[in-house]
């Protein structure tokens, strides 16, 4: 049956990041270049736009165990491809609702929008999400951990 | 131009869920669950949603086929039943009927099963036979 | 029942239409027939049923055979709204099909929770008012988290992926499906990924599902997969103002850029 | 990032233009690139160097908000991303040390606490820091820049303060011996002169004797200079370090004796190094000298220093003004001498002893009497002394050692009581016994020697020290060994001794300007002194040195005055070994066909104008200061604090024309753009705030012209409540140190007013840069009168000079969007003049067979980098190579230093071949900013350049998880195995040729559409013009005079002559488009050409220039009476009949008719010049007419002012009114004729008045074209909401569309004058020639593409692509992908719900292995 999802102590969150190119990864790269710290729970897949971004990809992530879900774009409007960003903030808003209607604790699905020029906001929101994973505990279609 | 559906039971496994298989221009196209059958109610498990793809499939075998130095080769039936009757026979001969099982298909008539059990269980002497759908 | 026939076979002598996909009472069971203007003769045997069948999807398989000849089919609500969306989906030509309207029965539109039961016209049954707020969503809406969780992964947990929901969906035209790609299913494993499999099928009814429950009647393990799509009428009518079926302007929310009107706050709610 | 990798461009950053001769198409440019002291081909941008850097500056880039090191680069993603070490000349203090002890770079090193690096400088050239850190007279401080602040840095306490903090906790720096040689030297004398010989032969591998004659090691410093100023630990552990190199001393052995030079010849010693020092005392040669208690002050203090028994005089008398008489003097004190005086023959300046000794001495009671001189002993009869007969004397003139020569004055004698004489006059070497040894010797008895290569007469032997210069100070004798020993080891090794070498200039202090002003000032630190009690009693060291907060305090008063003080640490911190203190500037030559010149603007500096407080008031600040505090990589992380004391304002105020439109300080000129800057801070800084902020802007006119500015003005006043004050602003002042500042400002009704704010914002006005006269110079370009690039009439991009271009606002001032466009527009210029050379110079590489691995089995090559430590030194890389090893279809890994550099590419080449790989995984720094460099590496290595896959191991995993190692290595797995798996899945991917059509076609004949068309028909490339008229010119053939005095007509006839009779130029008139297909390079158009016959053209881009409409307002009796006429009427009619207005006597002009209001939100730009223009021309004709123009806000911006205020110089009348009660005109009879009155409220003078008007102008507004929506449709690009064309995007791309292949230019972008026009025009072209310049267009290789089969073609992913780049195909009823126009987004495959659409690259399987193989355990 479903696990009780609490906080566990001395559990370490696994988070998937899915940053866009231009932005969110520019972000993370400037973050790195000013030496920023942020915890190491991250992992990042890195696509030309998040627009690329499926449903598909985060139920595959939350299906493999991972805690949480970070989906980090381009401000609207700035998009490199224009546009791109209209789809996701649409796709994910779809998803969570779907998710919170399902008994899933949607807030393990993030969605922000970080310039390449924001490597503070980067490190927050890191630092931030992960500390939010943590304190909700393993997500419950986590096998082992 | 005709479109109909045929209703018919699914012979994969013992349910016997009724169905409704749908006929293009003589086509098979398609399977759908009779909702008003007593016994499934509308249900098809995957087997039954595809029960109707093998039946005029391209692929199905016309011919008997014997693998000769690892390439299946085409054969007259003649000579695919001698070759099948006397390997079967030096087997019984050589190690007993019970070395000897038979697997039928649900694919086939209740009538086609029937014989080959009898063929089984009479002519070879094992009741290493069974069925798919456990028959 | 008479007036039905009466219309299909007006309409098929008058060759505005080449053929007519209802159901036909045959050996005790309707079923689903395409009559024509060479079994007019079986004409009387053509009955509304009180059981549905996807004549859409029956409608997709002829029309895609014969795609310059004109077909009508019976149609309820719902498969009035299929049709609205077919049209949009460019599976259907608009003016190779007649619908003839069907409206449903009160205890048909309770038992579905139905918001629009009726067709925008119809030979056969009186319009009985929709639902408007579907009380098996309510009841869920009222659990908490955990609750939701729960039931939910329960009922997930019994599907069989005889992917029944998907065959018999008349919205589900795709040549192939995604739900069958082994990197993202597995296969050979039952049950299958869950929540993903039917969360999944649950995104792709953004802007297609119309709400005609065929899938839920067709599921061997009862899951309440249509109240899932309930949840994604609404959760697009909530975001996008965009009621699938409704109107044959506009497209589905995912499937154009459009403006943002979305703010990251409503999403991370 | 694109241009820094660009095949075709060079940069060469850091340099400028020296010279530019020649003519257009053939220049010869010299350029100096300064040394950025790194070698940037091996520079990996690693940041290792500023850490380790200890010199700290304010940073430009942060406005000076923030600081940085003297190695840096400007930002993070700089391009080139290589750091520069900037490097003043050496500073005074470093020059004026003998022995060149780099002074700055030990106390920069100090201020950081570093002692032990501090150290490590000083041995470098002085091996004793404990010695001369106390006892030199530091010449160095003599000449420190800080003095012109305050007071000079304490330099040598400084270096005290290392050597014993160092040696207190008994580390010492590491000295590296070279290898043993075989040759001995000699050193004669252990002084501080031979010591260092010995000290840097040893360091060199030679075996070094010292022989000494005195029983104690250290010559002077033993038996000159006092226990209480050198205590003798410190001087036996300096000696120290120079016998654990293994130099030998012997003591007691002096040289001249029975040891001869010879002899040491003969005992094997190859050389000899001649430093005995000056020992020898200078007699006073009067009468009675020969006395027993008259002593050589030498003598004196050798023997009290060996402790040899000696009786004291209670009366003693010390003649001479040195380091011995002052010491002879205290040490008499502390041997019971009662009283002790010191005669000294000239005044306190002169004394060649340092003053903390003189005042040390006073402190202890001895007494000096300046300018007094003995002249005789005067001995009792037993021969005891009795005292002294001395005279006065006066300073004459200068003598031979620079010091005025002191002169008896006569009949001065004076008689001093004394038992005791202490002569301390002089010392003088006593090298009597090398003349027999071959060794000349100098007149004044000091050895002599090549002053350069210290070599004597006789060969082998050298000399320095005392002995040589005569008595000098320590540090000098330091330096001589030095010297010394590195000629006996050119000499030993044979060769040549004065190669490379030269002497040091004498060092002097800068002036003013070198030294930042504005430094605090804070007081020198002083030393702690022994009280003078304890003095007496002993032999205690009376300076106790610094304390660490002391010697940090100090250290951080030194101002940098070099910048890179050339402490090598960053040598030793780069592992890449790029970096080379010794690298020169370079200068380069080389020929070019055309030159654009755009050197950008300065910011005003707001300073001079006292009132307003900048520089001041820390919490006024210029709007480029602010933009650094409101920026995410600004001083305060992009939270909104205010300077003074970090606090979040509450209140914001921006001033606006602040160094603009201010003729009396010389800068007249509106600088165009800091009304939109200020309207655009207000507003993100509204955001950035953490409560609710309230802005104000002061301002004259609010200039808000360009496309959807006033909008946003008007949203930003109503809507997000930014407050706007119509005012003049006169002052700020502080109130008392609480950092709150009151503005005092006068509205216009005349009241004056103070509001008290938090933070105020200087809207500073852009200036032409400083260095842009000399630039101007160089190139032969003439500037105008305010020092910007003077431009061509018609032409803003052309200088005076032919060939040479300028863009940006060095020609004017000018937003991004003008900017941008005149920068395409000077490209498209050159271009025009180069296009007979184009494709000759441009470099194509070329690349091996690619090989192809379809089908083959993947064979991974792993790479993982240490980047030095960046990576290394947090995740452990040999154990991250290990575990690729393991993973699946992984056959090769390796880990390298910098896989980046250029023999890593190389090595990887051959792994490809070695291993036969046909993937290529590199874990290393972000693919941002390497993939198309490793690409590029693969492709030379004959594998599909997609085949790659990078793993950032370090910006993302070690930079950002230091104090996480395990969690680092783990991760840097993870990402490993993410992308070994990815690359399983990777499929070669081509990028396609596409045929295209090397035309363009203009749509519209006005101005913007004839100079795009020539443009490109100048470039060599065949255009077709149409025009819906029948003749070419547009609105311009209603034009006559710009506001410059330009003859437009004679420029439009000119133009269309051109136009007429080019060859490359199709004109198509009374022409209009039907249809239009294809995409770009392929666009095929149907035009309709008149009498019903249709044309088709074929075409790869397409420019539209169809202009804009003039509106015809219905107010104001327009077209009901003939005085009532538009601005391009009127000007028509001064152009053609001027003698219809010359008699009027009334003229009104009402502004902004049809603009800024609900209908047209957009402000028409050129109305405001256009009434100034014609306003003028009117006074031309008869001055005496009254002009009146009524305005909301007068916007002629940029170098326009200065005709706004030529207008009013000439009378002309400027009446504000407010949009709520705008002009109202009727129509009334007088004076016998129905007249015009115009009623208006003036916002100025507050009252309502009339006047009657003999003509109207009414300042219309310029409305979109009428066919946009057609021309939209056809070529499938954006309207905005005004109707005018919607371009890419506003700043960046403003004369491109989404749609490819696609451009505009000219008002049917947004309302602009005829020049901006043009250049918008050339831009177009510029960007159009991109394309056609092309000999085939390369499609992207990661682009979508469909599977035919799966496809059910039901259009869910036609309207997701931004680009318009899928198209449904009818006949097979499927959706298909425009491969030129796809640019890879992937929206449409995360669209498609059956999969039956994949973004090459990033298919889901790729994805979804990414995903599984995102953590081990999942």
């Amino acid at each position: 049956m479903a696990k009780e999802a609490q906080s566990v102590p001395g559990f370490e969150p696994k988070i998937i990041a899915f940053l866009c190119n231009w932005c969110s990864y520019g972000g993370a790269d400037l973050a790195g270049v000013s030496r920023l710290q942020y915890p190491a729970n991250t992992r990042t897949i890195r696509v030309m736009c998040t627009a690329t971004i499926s449903p598909h990809h985060i139920l595959k992530a939350f299906q493999k165990g991972a805690d949480g879900v970070l989906v980090a774009g381009c401000h609207i409007g700035d998009c490199h491809y224009i546009k791109g960003n209209y789809m996701t903030i649409k796709r994910v808003a779809v998803l969570k609702e779907l998710l919170r209607f399902t008994g899933f604790q949607e807030e393990r699905l993030y969605l922000d929008w970080i310039s390449s020029a924001e490597g503070v906001r980067f490190a927050e929101v890191i630092r931030n999400f992960t500390q939010k994973v943590k304190e909700m505990g393993p997500s419950h279609l986590r096998t082992t951990y | 131009m005709e479109y109909k559906t045929v209703l018919t039971t699914c012979g994969y496994c013992g349910c016997g869920c009724g169905l409704y298989l749908e006929v293009l221009d003589g086509q098979l196209v398609g399977a759908q669950p009779c909702k008003t059958d007593s016994v499934s109610q509308g249900g098809l498990c995957i087997k039954g949603w595809n029960v109707h793809e093998f039946v005029q499939n391209s692929e199905r075998l016309t011919k008997p086929l014997i693998k000769k130095d690892g390439q299946f080769k085409e054969a007259t039936w003649d000579e695919a039943l001698d070759t099948v009757a006397s390997r079967l026979k030096k087997i019984k001969e050589e190690n007993g009927p019970d070395r000897i099982a038979f697997l039928t298909s649900a694919k086939c008539t209740n009538e086609e099963n029937y014989l080959l059990q009898k063929l089984a269980r009479a002519v070879v002497g094992t009741n290493n036979v069974d069925h798919c759908a456990r028959l | 029942m008479k007036a039905m026939q009466a219309r299909v076979r007006k309409l098929l002598e008058e060759n505005k239409i080449d053929g007519f996909i209802g159901l036909k009472m045959e050996h005790g069971h309707p079923a689903p027939f395409m009559f024509s203007r060479e079994n007019l003769g079986e004409m009387e045997t053509l009955v509304v049923g009180d059981v549905r069948y996807p004549l859409n999807k029956a409608l997709l398989k002829v029309s895609g055979q014969y795609p310059d000849l004109t077909f009508g089919v019976m149609v309820r609500g719902c498969d009035e709204r299929g049709i609205t969306e077919l049209l949009k989906w460019n599976q259907l030509h608009r003016d190779r099909v007649i619908p003839v309207g069907v409206a449903c029965s009160s205890e048909l539109a309770q038992l579905c929770e139905c918001y629009k039961p009726y067709p925008s016209d119809w030979v056969v049954g009186e319009k009985t008012e929709g639902i408007a707020k579907s009380k098996r969503l309510q009841k869920i809406e009222g659990m908490n988290q955990k609750e939701r969780l729960s039931y939910w992964l329960n009922q997930f947990n019994k599907c069989i992926k005889c992917y029944g929901c998907r065959d018999v969906c008349p919205m589900c035209f795709c040549e192939v499906c995604s739900l069958e790609d082994r990197n993202f299913i597995l296969t050979g494993k039952l049950p299958p990924e869950n929540p993903t499999f039917h969360l999944s099928r649950a995104v792709h009814m953004v802007g297609r599902c119309i709400d005609c429950g065929l899938c839920e009647e067709a599921c061997p393990s009862n899951i309440p997969v249509r109240t899932l799509y309930k949840k994604i009428n609404e959760i697009v009518k909530e975001y996008f103002d965009y009621r699938t079926g409704e109107s044959s302007e506009g497209k589905s929310p995912l499937n154009l850029l459009g403006e943002v009107t979305l703010e990251l706050s409503d999403v991370n709610k | 990032m694109e241009l820094g990798r660009h095949l075709n461009v060079k940069i060469l950053s850091y340099s400028e233009v020296l010279e530019v001769e020649g003519e257009p198409g053939r220049y010869r440019v010299r350029v100096k690139e300064h040394s950025r002291f790194i070698d940037p081909l091996k520079c990996t941008g690693c940041g290792e160097c500023p850490r380790v850097c200890p010199v700290e500056l304010p940073s430009e880039y942060q406005g000076g908000l923030a600081k940085r090191k003297a190695t840096y680069i400007p930002y993070a993603q700089s391009i080139p991303n290589v750091y520069a070490i900037e490097k003043a000349e050496r500073p005074p203090c470093t020059m004026a040390c003998p022995a060149g002890v780099n002074v700055q770079g030990y106390v920069a090193l100090t201020s950081q606490g570093r002692y032990q690096d501090a150290l490590e400088v000083i041995k470098r050239d002085l091996p004793f820091p404990g010695i001369l850190g106390r006892i030199c007279p530091h010449p160095c401080e003599g000449v420190c820049n800080r003095e012109l602040v305050d007071e000079p840095v304490a330099i040598c306490g400084i270096k005290r303060y290392v050597a014993d903090r160092v040696k207190s906790g008994n580390g010492d720096t590491k000295t590296t011996v070279a290898e043993r040689r075989p040759e001995r030297v000699a050193v004669v004398g252990s002084g501080p002169a031979g010591l260092a010989c010995a000290y840097y032969l040893a360091l060199r591998g030679y075996g070094v004797t010292v022989f000494e004659a005195l029983p104690v090691v250290g010559g002077m410093l033993s038996v000159a200079i006092p226990e209480y100023r050198l205590p003798r630990d410190i001087l036996a552990d300096e000696v120290k370090a120079v016998t654990d190199l293994g130099v030998e001393i012997r003591v007691n052995t002096p040289i001249g004796g029975d040891l001869t030079l010879d002899g040491l010849f003969e005992e094997g010693y190859k050389s000899v190094f001649l430093a005995m020092g000056a020992h020898g005392n200078l007699p006073l040669n009067i009468r009675g000298e020969g006395a027993k208690e008259v002593v050589s002050g030498v003598k004196f203090l050798r023997d009290f220093n060996l402790g040899r028994k000696m009786e004291i005089g209670q009366k003693v008398v010390v003649v001479g003004g040195g380091n011995v008489a002052i010491d002879g003097a205290r040490s008499a004190l502390r041997l019971g001498a009662k009283e002790v005086s010191i005669l000294y023959r000239r005044s306190r300046q002169e004394m060649p002893a340092s003053d903390e000794e003189i005042e040390a001495a006073i402190s202890e009671g001895v007494t000096i009497t300046y300018l007094a001189a003995p002249i005789e002993v005067l001995v009792e009869e037993e021969g005891k002394v009795r005292g002294l007969r001395c005279i006065r004397m006066r300073l004459g003139p200068l003598d031979a050692s620079g010091r005025s020569r002191p002169v008896p004055i006569e009949g001065s004698e004076f008689y001093v009581g004394a038992d005791m004489v202490v002569v301390a006059i002089g010392q003088v070497p006593e090298a009597g016994f090398l003349e027999s040894s071959g060794v000349k010797v100098t007149k004044a008895g000091t050895v002599d020697v090549d002053l350069l290569t210290l070599a004597t007469s006789r060969q082998g032997v050298f000399a320095g020290g005392d002995a040589q210069t005569g008595p000098w100070i320590a540090i000098g004798a330091v330096e001589a060994g030095k010297r010394g020993a590195e000629s006996i080891d050119r000499y030993l090794r044979g060769e040549d001794l004065r190669q490379g070498r030269q002497l040091r200039e004498k060092a002097k202090q800068w002036d003013l300007s070198g030294i930042p002003l504005g430094q605090e000032t804070s007081p020198r630190q002083h030393m702690q002194h022994l009280s003078v009690a304890r003095r007496k009693a002993g032999f205690e060291e009376v300076e106790l040195g610094f304390s660490e907060k002391q010697a940090l305090e100090e250290a951080k008063r030194c101002l940098n005055c070099g910048i890179c003080c050339e402490c090598l640490m960053c040598v030793a911190a780069c592992k890449a070994q790029a970096i080379d203190h010794k690298r020169e500037d370079t200068i380069s030559e080389f020929e070019v066909g055309a030159v654009i010149v755009s050197p950008g603007f300065e910011e005003y500096d707001p300073t001079p104008l006292y009132e307003l407080g900048y520089g001041r008031l820390p919490n006024v600040v210029t709007s480029t200061e602010f933009e650094r505090i409101l920026s995410a990589s600004g001083p305060f992380e992009g939270h909104l604090r205010r300077p003074s004391d970090g606090k979040a304002p509450r209140r914001v105020a921006w001033i606006q024309c602040v160094g603009s439109r201010d003729p009396a300080n010389g800068c007249g000129f509106c600088s165009s753009v800091c009304c939109m800057f200020a309207i655009k801070e207000a507003e993100i800084a509204r955001e950035h705030s953490e409560q609710p902020l309230d802005s104000t802007i002061f301002f004259m006119d609010m200039r808000t012209y360009g496309k959807d500015f006033d909008r946003y003005y008007e949203q930003a006043k109503t809507v997000h409540g930014v407050r706007f004050v119509r005012s003049k602003v006169y002052g700020i002042e502080e109130l008392d140190g609480t950092g709150e500042l009151s503005v005092r400002f006068t509205t216009e009704d005349g009241k004056t007013r103070r509001e008290p704010f938090d933070l105020v914002v200087l809207s500073a006005g852009l200036h032409p840069p400083k260095e842009g006269r000399e630039l101007a110079e160089k190139l032969g370009i003439e500037l105008d009168q305010y020092g910007f690039c003077k431009s061509r009439e018609f032409m803003a991009v052309d200088t005076s000079r032919d060939g040479v271009f300028s863009c940006g606002a060095f020609n004017g001032p000018k937003d991004i969007p003008e900017t941008v466009m005149q920068s395409s527009g000077a490209a498209a210029r050159a271009s025009a003049l180069l296009a007979s050379a184009r494709h000759t110079l441009t470099r194509k590489k070329e690349y091996p067979p690619e090989k192809d691995v379809a089908g083959e089995e993947p064979r991974i090559g792993v790479f993982v980098c240490k980047c030095g430590i960046n990576i290394a030194g947090v995740v452990n890389v040999p154990d991250v190579t290990e575990y690729a090893k393991a993973l699946p279809n992984v056959v090769f890994t390796d880990n390298n230093l910098y896989t980046c550099s250029q023999d890593t590419q190389e090595i990887i080449k051959q792994k490809i071949l070695e291993h036969r790989l046909n993937r290529v995984v590199v874990a290393s720094c972000s693919p941002r900013t390497h993939e198309p460099l490793f690409r590029e590496t693969l492709k030379e290595g004959g594998l599909n350049q997609y085949l790659f896959e990078m793993a950032n191991i370090r910006d993302q995993c070690s930079w950002v998880h230091a104090q996480d190692p395990t969690g680092a290595t783990e991760k840097a797995k993870d990402l490993v195995r993410m992308a070994v798996a990815k690359a399983r899945l990777i499929e070669p991917l081509k990028r396609m040729a596409v045929d295209l059509t090397p035309s363009a076609l203009v749509i519209g004949g006005g101005m913007a559409g004839m100079a795009s068309a020539l443009n490109l028909a100048d470039q060599g490339f065949e255009v077709s013009l149409v025009e819906k008229s029948e003749r070419l010119g547009g609105i311009a053939n209603r034009i006559h005079r710009t506001i410059n005095g330009g003859d437009v007509q004679a420029y439009l006839h000119q133009q269309i002559d051109r136009i007429t009779n080019h060859p490359k130029i199709r004109v198509h008139l009374g022409s209009r488009v039907v249809d239009s297909s294809g995409y770009v390079g392929n666009f095929v158009t149907r035009l309709n050409v008149g009498n019903g016959t249709e044309e088709e053209i074929r075409h790869g881009v397409t420019i539209l220039a169809i202009g804009g409409q003039e509106f015809k307002p219905e107010e104001y009796y327009y077209g009901k009476d003939e005085r009532v006429l538009t601005g391009l009427e009127l000007e028509e009619g001064l152009a053609l009949h001027p003698e219809r207005y010359a008699n009027c006597d009334n003229v009104v002009m009402i502004q902004c008719v049809g603009s800024r209001n609900e209908e047209h939100p957009w402000c028409s730009r050129v109305c405001c010049a256009k009434s100034v223009k014609n306003a003028l021309r009117l006074k031309e004709l008869n001055p005496e007419m009254n002009i009146y123009i009524l305005y909301r806000d007068m916007r002629t911006y940029g170098l326009m002012e200065d005709f706004f205020n030529e207008a009013r110089e000439k009378g002309i009348v400027f009446l504000r009114f407010d949009p709520e009660d705008s002009p109202v005109v009727t129509k009334v009879r007088g004076h016998g004729k129905d007249l015009l009155q115009v009623e208006i409220k003036d916002a100025l003078l507050g009252e309502r008045f009339a006047i009657d008007t003999d003509l109207l102008q009414l300042a219309t507004a310029v409305l979109p074209p009428e066919d946009n929506k057609v021309l939209s449709q056809f070529y499938k690009v954006p309207i905005n909401q005004d109707g005018f064309f919607l371009e890419a995007h506003m700043k960046l791309r403003p004369v491109d569309f989404a749609t490819e292949g696609v451009y505009l230019c000219g008002l049917c972008h947004n309302p602009k004058s005829i020049e901006e026009s043009i250049s918008q025009a050339n831009a177009a072209a510029s960007r159009a020639s991109t394309i056609l310049s092309k000999e085939k267009l390369e499609t992207e290789g990661a682009i979508a593409y469909i599977d035919k089969d799966l496809c059910v073609g039901c259009r869910g992913c036609l309207d997701v692509c931004p680009y318009t780049a899928i198209s449904y195909v009818d006949e097979k009823a499927k959706c298909e992908v425009n491969e030129v126009l796809c640019k890879g987004c992937g929206g449409c495959a995360a669209t498609c719900s059956s999969g039956s659409i994949a973004l090459r690259g990033f298919r889901f399987d790729q994805i979804y292995a990414q995903i599984e193989k995102a953590f081990e355990t999942m």
